[in-house]
């Protein structure tokens, strides 16, 4: 019962994911399409952390914490440029 | 492996998905940026922490052991997500063209130093 | 799955070609990191992925290419990632010089309408 | 000594060149004792010649490819070294007094014992690759002479067009001793010359025989290539007397006739030699009659001749031989000897124009004499050596047998050129030192004496020769023509009066003719005003134009600077290789079935393929290109996930972060947007282009990956663990199996670091757009990141320790360290960073590539090869085991650079901008602070 | 001490990462972890000048029980008007007053108001005595700035003081 | 000794590497730059002297064997190879210390990192190592280029760059294809799997190796690939234009390598199939090239022009597949790359003796030192237009007289006209450049001459040439037992395979 819990879960991400990938595209301003990838990126981390619930493995783990660390950096610095142009001033 | 640990793992995990999902759904469908702003907290607080959760009773049942390391993954979200929402808004409110911020009540006396002091500090750096 | 492997790097390498043979530094640029995309992709695939079985060795798991995918493979994709990025870094600043140094950023130097033929 | 013959000349060159601020004199002393000592071996060698012997030497230079340093010295040899070396002689003291005080003299001397000896080694090899080789050193060496009043048109283009016409004929020629070589099975002369049948009867024989011609015509200067040389005329005079009369154009003759045994005696020969020579003969000799130029005529008399000699050749009776050989003689006497009269009347005149000059007989009437006795030589006129052969090529042609048309029609061109000979000797003489003196406005007197010597020399000859041929030339004919002929010489006479016979009166009558002519044409109109353009140099020089025109159109309607087309080019080389071989429908033979594919691995390939379609459609504005690439990185990204390679998710995924920052870097230096491509079409078309690979490889790749896999990596994985000590096999395939590739990929890594810095340094690039204000204060995501650093790097150091046995490694770990750094740029700015924490990036890739490398070493202090692994497992007394493989010192390499490299490359775009206006507060100049490293 | 450990708490979460993240616990990944609880937070010092004082911690630990709450309390309320017809939504932005002065004060209250959802912080103000929040569902702004001062503001004004 | 076959890489890459430390400081850096290069001949001549043996060497990296790891495989070809860059690479260094390299940031370090690029790829016997070596000559050529430069160099930089990069993705293609249908990267082990491929596989491992070809075509400037090049080797620095004449010669050396071992007379169905696109591409890229160095408005584009017709003559001479013509193509390719080097110094010299018009053919001007450029002018253009006595000829009679007899009328024209074109372009160019030189105008100064360290550089090159031309028949000797080498594979790839490791277990 898990294992369909966790597979319909992974489906439900992979939903939760088009939905994000299409504000990305869609935009209609930049944030928006900054806003979209930064969901995407989060959706990404239940994804793998499903992923390794599913295949029993943990060795997914690091590229969730990985995303979870510094998968905001990109967001950062797109939304600096929003501002500012120059990202590092 | 008991039932009540099922249905509290399944419980977990559908939460977990469901704000996830809501999150999404939130930035896909709301009409105006900084409403749909608040749609992915819901993905990176409650939906990503439940899921951890579930992970780490999964694991700790099933996998190897207990292990808590899951918990890094929310802590670390934690302290990013306030920054790139902060971030975020501060892009919009750039891009605005007329100013959605409320106007600041008329501004104290300015207290010799005190408020001063630590943001002189913190830029003082930058400037050149 | 090898369909959707296969027609995702192609749909990668259409798009890249597509942008590599535009006319500004930026856009090329692009296309050069699309088509990295593919080859890496390209050559990750050259080795038969499979799910689920990553090519780190677990204890009591016999160490056959039946319990793990083969590791050679990635090993040459990372190395190919990290040259294409160094490859990129430099493709990026040689543009940025070039558009400083020649006020244009088409990848000839020149807008098209400035100057004529050699 | 045949050696050191060869030498002198080369070395005498070399020391002339060397030997500057010598006087004149010294110098051409130093120049003639080249020929001179060189006359002094020959004639060594002469009494071992006249009884027939062949002295040779050989020397290896290349033997496995035929060519030998072979030098022989049979009768024609020594026959042509003597002309070489004895009008050299003469020459070198002519040039001495005829040379002006601003010519640069060392250089004319040094060109001229180039040419020589290049001359002399072409008439004494032995091998025919080694007589191309100086044939072609001819051709360089007559250029620079040529050429050597640099300053003057005429002479670099006279210098080009005859480069150009010889030198193609050298190749022509090259190509022909190759073919030559490969039918007799060697370069060897002695071989060659015996084979004479078995090449005649060879299939190859008509091309190899055409490429030599070629080489031969162009050099002797045959019509229709005759052109250049009446052009290299711009050369200073001693160079026509000696290159253009005695020697250069001489050495295609000569090649003629050292190849007859070899070539002739076939109808193909026969016809073309003797036709071309035909041609010559007739062209040079009606052109020599309207030239102005003094040495423009004798230009066009030496055609003429040369024209004779080779029709000689292609007669081919052994008489004609003879007849042949001994023109050549005759010609370079008296020829050389009018060049040099002509050069001392332009010298003293100051003109070769025969319209100007006139009447010189009574100002220099010394040198006219010797210039008339010498035209009247070239005229054929008796009891001149000129007479002699000339009787004899009159007999030849009156004696061809089996070709009754060809008899004819020779015979009437030898009368005619005889006319037309006599008309422009008598034009020679007639117009320069007859008639009125000129008014040229200087005094006109005798030359300086040592500068006659020569010239008296060579007529004295010229008498000699004519008047008691036996005893002066018959020896010397006798052993040159054994040198064509073999030993078998055919009877002939050399006497001047063979009774009254048809050449005799064909001889009277082309005098009586000539004269006729010349002043018949005279009273015709007026052979002033006639300017004869040359036709040759027309064609010559349109030909030149248009091939110029020609190749510069072509290369730059290829080559035009896009780089569009380059890349279109590649892409399409690419998709024609790669699917011509599968158009048969290869492709999907031998095909398996796949795997099924998840619902959520669309779910993947819906956004990979949504984002790169969306990158592409997004691409002119910048900015949200940048956005949706981000998802195609993430998606494949995910890929790897999915596919079992987390080493590769970790690191696309840092990778796309750093590489999303370094754009949006250079994105400030660029406009924020693509202008729209004019073209339509060329959209379509790359579009279908693009289309085109995209389904080529997609069809590649399914066709590869449906295949069975055949790899080796099965050994890897069973090897991992016990011999390289490590559970992650992609981390050790990175670090040991192919640590060498780590090695290089971190070198790039570094150099890209590098690379950067070089081009940064000092640049201060002007950004797109400025936003006012101040810099962004970001208080709160400053603080927030404060306190990710720490936990970043602890995270870094995780990932490297364990990425020998878990996902991980150098790599990961290097930018698990570098993008908390970067995240620190971005949000305090770099100059606060880097204020605080002074690293110096470019150190740190030096040391990191040294850690590598000296890890690498260190198995070779242990007798292992480079990069081999080492493992031990020291128990510390507290701490329990620790394991320790020595793959972890190459990863602090790798860690290292790719840190520091991925800093340097950050934080020196981060740099580049401009000054910025100083903040009122401040004054003075506020220039940013310097750069890292 | 300050010298060699300046943040203790810093320190601490360090180490807590590097134990959570070896999993096995061994004195020798005990004795590493400890080297880098010293080391990165030295290395983090040198970045940034204000350090924070850290008091308080039954204060601290009681506000993140009330922020746990709080996040799933809001998100349950946030998820409800989302799935709910868009026009029950009325946005908007409030400026709330700070009497918080440190900077790590704000930031943890900034965090905070960003992490439940309904609400995100989306500017300080230059002088720092303002942060622009923008609210989900604004009925009330002096009650959603009153609220905020109440059960975050004042907490931290505790911790951080 | 034993670790001979790793120091060329080595060598390099450590004094790379230690100019990093060293600062901007330029003295240590050259000596540093010297005493590696000294090195460098030294262990290039060791190899080229133990390759001569005739055995391969074959130097199995971390001790595992050659299939599992990377084998660096020394054969006469790649030590001749390597024997040449570092012959090339002294006078190049030497031409740089005259002062391009204070003006050039991280010059010594680059050089020597393109060094060690340049010899990884020449030694290297596995594909995808290979491709890392490339991308280190390559990076480091942006970087030689690039550094120091500005304006049209940057320009002429972005082309080199955007195009090489587009050249490594294909090279990546390539090679994923190459090992999803083959399993393995080591050339040796590969060609033995290419020779037992299944029939079905045979047309896409071609269409792999025909990706492949492109590649290294692209890197050696064959048709239609070669229009990068010009540019892009007359914006670069003198010294670096110079070195940069081995690369294209990497690019054709790949294409020996591969072809000849990989798809070479073993290759059962794939056998030779290469050569046969070869040649025509040769043919025309070698016509287009001598039109282009006859239509070139600058020396340095002329020289560039030649360069590749050089590297076309090469493909000529290798796709006549005989063990005669690869021979000679072998020696050729050293001569030429001294030549064009020679050349591209020269031409700088020039350049700075004739005030604003540079290298400019189409403008009269004075020039400096015209004895004395006119003299290495001379040298470098008779041996570059294949006149004798020089190497040239000796390299080009070789060839024609290799030519089998099917194909003598067409690579006999073409090479014997293309040659008439280079003499006339070299003639063309000497005689605008020293003889129509007029004299400076009174009163301005004439340049600076050329330093000492230039001069000599440029005689070092032109005297490799004379050297090669007084011991062909040794050099010529060596390179036919290198292309008997080369063409019979079979052993090679054999010894290759069986080469135990030192301490583990060989590979089964
Ligand atoms: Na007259
Ligand atoms: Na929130």
């Amino acid at each position: 019962m898990i294992e369909t819990a966790v597979v319909v879960a992974m489906y439900v991400v992979g939903l939760a994911m088009l939905l994000s990938l299409w504000r990305l595209l869609r935009g209609p301003t930049v944030p928006d399409r900054i806003l979209g990838l930064d969901t995407l990126y989060v959706n990404t981390i239940a994804l793998l952390i499903l992923f390794g619930m599913h295949l029993d493995s943990s060795i997914y783990f690091e590229a969730a914490l990985i995303i979870a660390m510094l998968g905001f950096v990109g967001t950062v610095m797109l939304s600096k440029y929003v501002m500012r142009r120059d990202i590092v001033e | 492996m008991s039932t009540a640990f099922e249905i509290m793992m399944v419980a977990l995990l559908a939460v977990g998905a469901f704000f996830v999902l809501v999150g999404s759904l939130g930035l896909a469908k709301l009409s105006d940026f900084f409403k749909r702003l608040h749609g992915p907290t819901k993905a990176s607080t409650l939906g990503v922490g439940c899921v951890m959760i579930a992970s780490i009773g999964h694991h700790a049942v099933l996998g190897d052991g207990l292990g808590l390391r899951e918990l890094l993954i929310t802590g670390f979200l934690f302290i990013t997500a306030p920054i790139s929402a902060h971030l975020m808004a501060k892009a919009a409110l750039a891009l605005a063209a007329e100013d959605p911020r409320p106007s600041l009540p008329p501004r104290d006396e300015p207290q010799a130093g005190e408020g001063d002091g630590p943001r002189r500090a913190e830029t003082g750096g930058r400037r050149s | 799955m090898e369909f959707a492997l296969a027609s995702g790097i192609g749909v990668l390498t259409a798009c890249g070609i597509y942008l590599l043979l535009r006319a500004r530094s930026f856009d090329v640029i692009l296309g050069l990191t699309l088509l990295s995309y593919a080859t890496n992709l390209l050559i990750f695939a050259a080795g038969r992925p499979v799910i689920g079985k990553p090519p780190v060795l677990r204890e009591g798991v016999a160490e056959t290419l039946a319990n793990y995918t083969d590791p050679l493979p990635q090993a040459l994709v990372l190395t190919a990632i990290v040259i294409a990025f160094a490859m990129t870094a430099v493709a990026i600043v040689v543009a940025m010089r070039s558009r400083a140094d020649n006020r244009s950023d088409h990848v000839d130097g020149r807008e098209p309408d400035a100057g004529g033929k050699q | 000594m045949l050696e050191l013959l060869l030498a002198l000349p080369f070395v005498l060159a070399l020391l002339v060149a060397i030997l500057r601020n010598v006087p004149r004199a010294a110098t051409a002393w130093l120049a003639a004792s080249a020929p001179l000592l060189g006359l002094a071996i020959l004639a060594w060698y002469t009494p071992a010649v006249m009884s027939g012997e062949i002295p040779q030497v050989t020397h290896a230079w290349i033997p496995q490819a035929g060519l030998l340093f072979d030098l022989r010295l049979d009768g024609l040899a020594w026959m042509f070294a003597g002309l070489v070396l004895g009008i050299g002689v003469l020459i070198v003291m002519y040039a001495r007094y005829y040379l002006s005080s601003s010519d640069c003299a060392p250089r004319f001397f040094a060109y001229l014992l180039l040419f020589m000896g290049a001359m002399l080694g072409m008439v004494l090899a032995g091998n025919l690759l080694l007589l191309v080789v100086f044939w072609e050193l001819t051709s360089v060496s007559s250029f620079l002479l040529i050429g050597y009043w640099t300053h003057r048109k005429d002479a670099r283009e006279g210098a080009r067009m005859a480069l150009t016409i010889t030198g193609a004929g050298g190749l022509a020629l090259l190509g022909g001793v190759l073919l030559l070589g490969k039918i007799a099975g060697s370069f060897q002369l002695d071989v060659v010359l015996a084979s004479g049948d078995a090449i005649r009867a060879h299939p190859l024989y008509a091309p190899m025989l055409g490429l030599v011609l070629l080489g031969i015509f162009t050099k002797s200067a045959q019509f229709p290539l005759h052109f250049w040389l009446p052009h290299a005329m711009a050369a200073p005079t001693p160079v026509s007397a000696y290159l253009h009369s005695a020697t250069m154009v001489k050495a295609g003759v000569f090649l003629l006739a050292r190849l007859h045994p070899a070539l002739a005696g076939s109808d193909l020969f026969f016809y073309t030699v003797s036709g071309i020579g035909a041609a010559t003969l007739l062209v040079g000799a009606w052109n020599a009659i309207f030239q102005h130029d003094l040495k423009g005529l004798l230009a066009y008399s030496t055609i003429s001749h040369l024209g004779l000699i080779t029709l000689l050749f292609g007669l081919s009776t052994p008489m004609a031989v003879v007849a042949g050989v001994f023109h050549i003689l005759n010609h370079a006497v008296f020829k050389a000897s009018l060049f040099m009269a002509a050069g001392i009347i332009d010298h003293e005149a100051g003109t070769r124009d025969m319209r100007r000059l006139g009447g010189l007989r009574r100002l220099m009437p010394f040198t006219s004499a010797l210039a008339i006795i010498a035209s009247l030589a070239m005229a054929g006129v008796p009891l001149l050596n000129g007479f002699l052969s000339k009787e004899m090529f009159f007999a030849e042609a009156l004696e061809i047998r089996g070709h009754d048309a060809m008899r004819l029609g020779v015979s009437i061109a030898a009368f005619l050129a005889g006319i037309f000979g006599v008309a422009y000797s008598l034009r020679f003489v007639h117009d320069t030192f007859f008639g009125a003196p000129p008014d040229l406005g200087r005094e006109i007197h005798e030359p300086p004496r040592w500068m006659k010597i020569p010239v008296e020399i060579l007529v004295v000859a010229c008498l000699a020769v004519g008047v008691v041929p036996a005893l002066t030339i018959a020896p010397v004919l006798e052993t040159s023509a054994r040198g064509v002929l073999g030993p078998a010489l055919p009877e002939y006479s050399l006497a001047v009066w063979h009774g009254f016979n048809l050449p005799l009166l064909m001889s009277i009558g082309s005098m009586v003719l000539g004269v006729t002519l010349y002043f018949g044409l005279r009273r015709l109109f007026d052979i002033h005003a006639v300017i004869r353009r040359s036709l040759g140099r027309r064609v010559f020089r349109g030909n030149v134009q248009a091939l110029l025109r020609l190749a510069w159109r072509f290369t730059y309607a290829i080559a035009n600077g896009n780089l569009q087309r380059y890349l279109l080019l590649t892409v399409l080389a690419a998709l024609v290789l790669a699917a011509a071989p599968l158009a048969d429908g290869a492709l999907l033979a031998g095909a398996g079935a796949g795997q099924p594919m998840p619902v959520l691995g669309w779910v993947v390939w819906a956004v990979l393929a949504a984002a790169a379609i969306a990158t592409v459609a997004l691409h002119r504005q910048r900015l949200l290109a940048l956005v949706v690439i981000g998802a195609v990185g993430l998606a494949v990204s995910l890929v790897f996930v999915f596919l079992s390679a987390p080493d590769l998710a970790l690191t696309q995924l840092l990778v796309e972060m750093v590489t999303i920052a370094l754009m949006l870097l250079a994105l400030n230096y660029l406009p924020q947007e693509s202008p729209k491509g004019r073209s339509r079409l060329r959209r379509v078309r790359d579009l279908a282009i693009a289309g085109a690979a995209g389904i080529g490889v997609t069809g590649l790749v399914y066709a590869t990956i449906t295949r069975p896999s055949q790899t080796i990596a099965g050994e890897l994985l069973a090897r991992s663990l016990p011999e390289a000590y490590g559970s992650n096999v992609v981390n050790v395939i990175l670090v040991d199996f192919r640590g060498f590739d780590t090695l290089g990929e971190i070198a790039v890594f570094g150099i890209a670091g590098l690379v950067v810095h070089a081009l940064l340094r000092r640049s201060r690039l002007t950004p797109t757009e400025v936003i006012p204000g101040g810099p962004a204060l970001l208080p709160m995501p400053a603080n927030l990141s404060q306190l990710l650093f720490p936990l970043a790097l602890a995270v870094s150091v995780y990932l490297f320790l364990r990425g020998h046995n878990q996902p991980g490694g150098g790599f990961i770990a290097g930018l698990v360290l570098a993008i908390p750094l970067l995240l620190q740029y971005v949000i305090q700015g770099s100059q606060y960073v880097e204020q605080r924490l002074g690293f110096d990036y470019v150190r740190c890739i030096g040391i990191g590539l040294l850690a590598a490398v000296g890890t690498g070493v260190a198995a070779m202090l242990f007798d292992l090869p480079f990069l081999s692994s080492g493992h031990a497992d020291p128990v510390l007394p507290l701490f329990g085991p620790l394991p320790l493989a020595s793959a972890l010192g190459f990863d602090i390499g790798v860690y290292l650079v790719v840190f520091g490299g991925a800093m340097l490359i950050l934080s020196m775009m981060g740099t580049v901008k401009p000054r910025r206006k100083a903040p009122p507060a401040a004054t003075g100049d506020a220039a940013p602070r310097g750069t890292p490293a | 001490m300050k010298r060699f450990l300046p943040s203790l708490p810093l320190s601490l979460a360090v180490f807590v990462l590097w134990m959570l993240l070896v999993s096995n616990f061994s004195p020798a990944q005990a004795a590493l972890g400890l080297a880098l609880a010293v080391a990165l937070p030295l290395l983090a010092d040198m970045l940034a000048p204000e350090r924070a004082r850290f008091g308080r911690l039954p204060v601290a630990l009681k506000l993140g029980a009330v922020v746990l709450v709080d996040i799933v309390r809001s998100n349950i309320e946030v998820a409800r008007l989302i799935l709910g017809p868009e026009r029950a939504i009325s946005p908007g932005f409030v400026q709330v007053p700070l009497d918080l002065r440190n900077i790590h004060g704000i930031t943890a209250l900034a965090s905070i108001i960003t992490l439940t959802p309904g609400t995100v912080s989306a500017e300080l103000s230059e002088d720092r005595r303002h942060l622009l929040v923008h609210c989900f569902n604004l009925r009330d702004a002096d009650q959603v700035v009153a609220t905020i001062k109440a059960r975050y503001e004042a907490p931290l004004k505790e911790i951080f003081p | 000794m034993a670790h001979l076959p790793v120091l060329p890489v080595l060598v390099p890459l450590v004094a790379g590497a230690l100019m990093l430390l060293v600062g901007r400081r330029i003295g240590p850096q050259r000596a540093i730059a010297w005493t590696a290069m000294a090195a460098l001949l030294a262990t290039a001549a060791l190899l080229a002297r133990e390759a001569d043996r005739g055995e391969i060497l074959v130097y199995l990296l971390g001790d595992w064997p050659a299939r599992l790891g990377i084998a660096l495989t020394v054969d006469r070809t790649s030590a001749l190879m390597v024997l040449t860059t570092a012959l090339l690479a002294a006078p190049c260094l030497l031409y740089a210390c005259s002062g391009w390299d204070r003006r050039a940031p991280h010059f010594h370090a680059l050089f020597q990192l393109q060094l060690a690029g340049l010899n990884g790829a020449f030694l290297t016997g596995d594909l995808f190592n290979l491709f890392v070596f490339f991308e280190v000559l390559l990076i480091a050529s942006y970087g030689l280029m690039l550094s120091g430069g500005r304006g049209p160099r940057m320009r002429a930089g972005l082309h080199y760059v955007a195009f090489n990069i587009t050249a490594s993705t294909l090279f990546l293609v390539a090679l994923g294809l190459l090992y999803g249908l083959t399993g393995t990267l080591n050339m040796a082990e590969m060609s033995l799997r290419v020779a037992a491929a299944d029939p079905d596989d045979v047309a896409l491992i071609q269409a792999a190796s025909g990706i492949l070809l492109v590649v290294f075509c692209a890197k050696a400037a064959l048709l239609p690939l070669y229009l990068w090049l010009p540019e892009t080797y007359s914006h670069a620095p003198a010294a670096v234009a110079a070195l940069f004449t081995v690369m294209t010669k990497v690019g054709v050396y790949a294409v020996l390598r591969v072809y000849t071992l990989v798809f070479g007379s073993e290759a059962g169905e794939l056998a030779g199939w290469a050569w046969d696109w070869l040649l025509p591409a040769g043919i025309a890229t070698l016509v287009l090239a001598s039109l282009g160095a006859l239509a070139s408005p600058t020396l340095r584009a002329q020289v560039s022009w030649l360069v590749i017709a050089s590297a076309a003559t090469l493909f000529i001479a290798f796709s006549l597949d005989t063990p005669a013509s690869v021979s000679a193509g072998l020696y050729y390719l050293v001569q030429s790359t001294f030549v064009t080097a020679a050349l591209f110094l020269i031409a700088d010299m020039v350049r700075r003796q004739r005030g604003k018009a540079g290298d400019r053919l189409d403008i009269a001007a004075p020039l400096g030192h015209k004895a004395a450029l006119g003299l290495l002018l001379l040298v470098a253009g008779v041996a570059v237009a294949g006149l004798p006595p020089l190497p040239g000829f000796i390299g080009k009679f070789a060839l024609l007289a290799a030519v089998p007899d099917g194909r003598v009328a067409l690579v006999w024209t073409t090479v014997l006209v293309t040659s008439l074109l280079a003499l006339v372009a070299m003639a063309r160019s000497g005689s605008q450049l020293v003889w129509r030189a007029e004299a400076f105008p009174d009163g301005a100064a004439a340049p600076r001459p050329p330093r000492t360290a230039q001069r000599i550089a440029a005689g070092v090159l032109l005297g490799y040439l004379g050297a090669l031309m007084l011991v062909s028949a040794p050099v010529l000797r060596y390179t036919d037992a290198a292309a008997a080498q080369l063409l019979a594979p079979a052993p090679a790839a054999d010894a290759i395979r069986g080469t135990a490791p030192t301490k583990r277990a060989p590979s089964p």
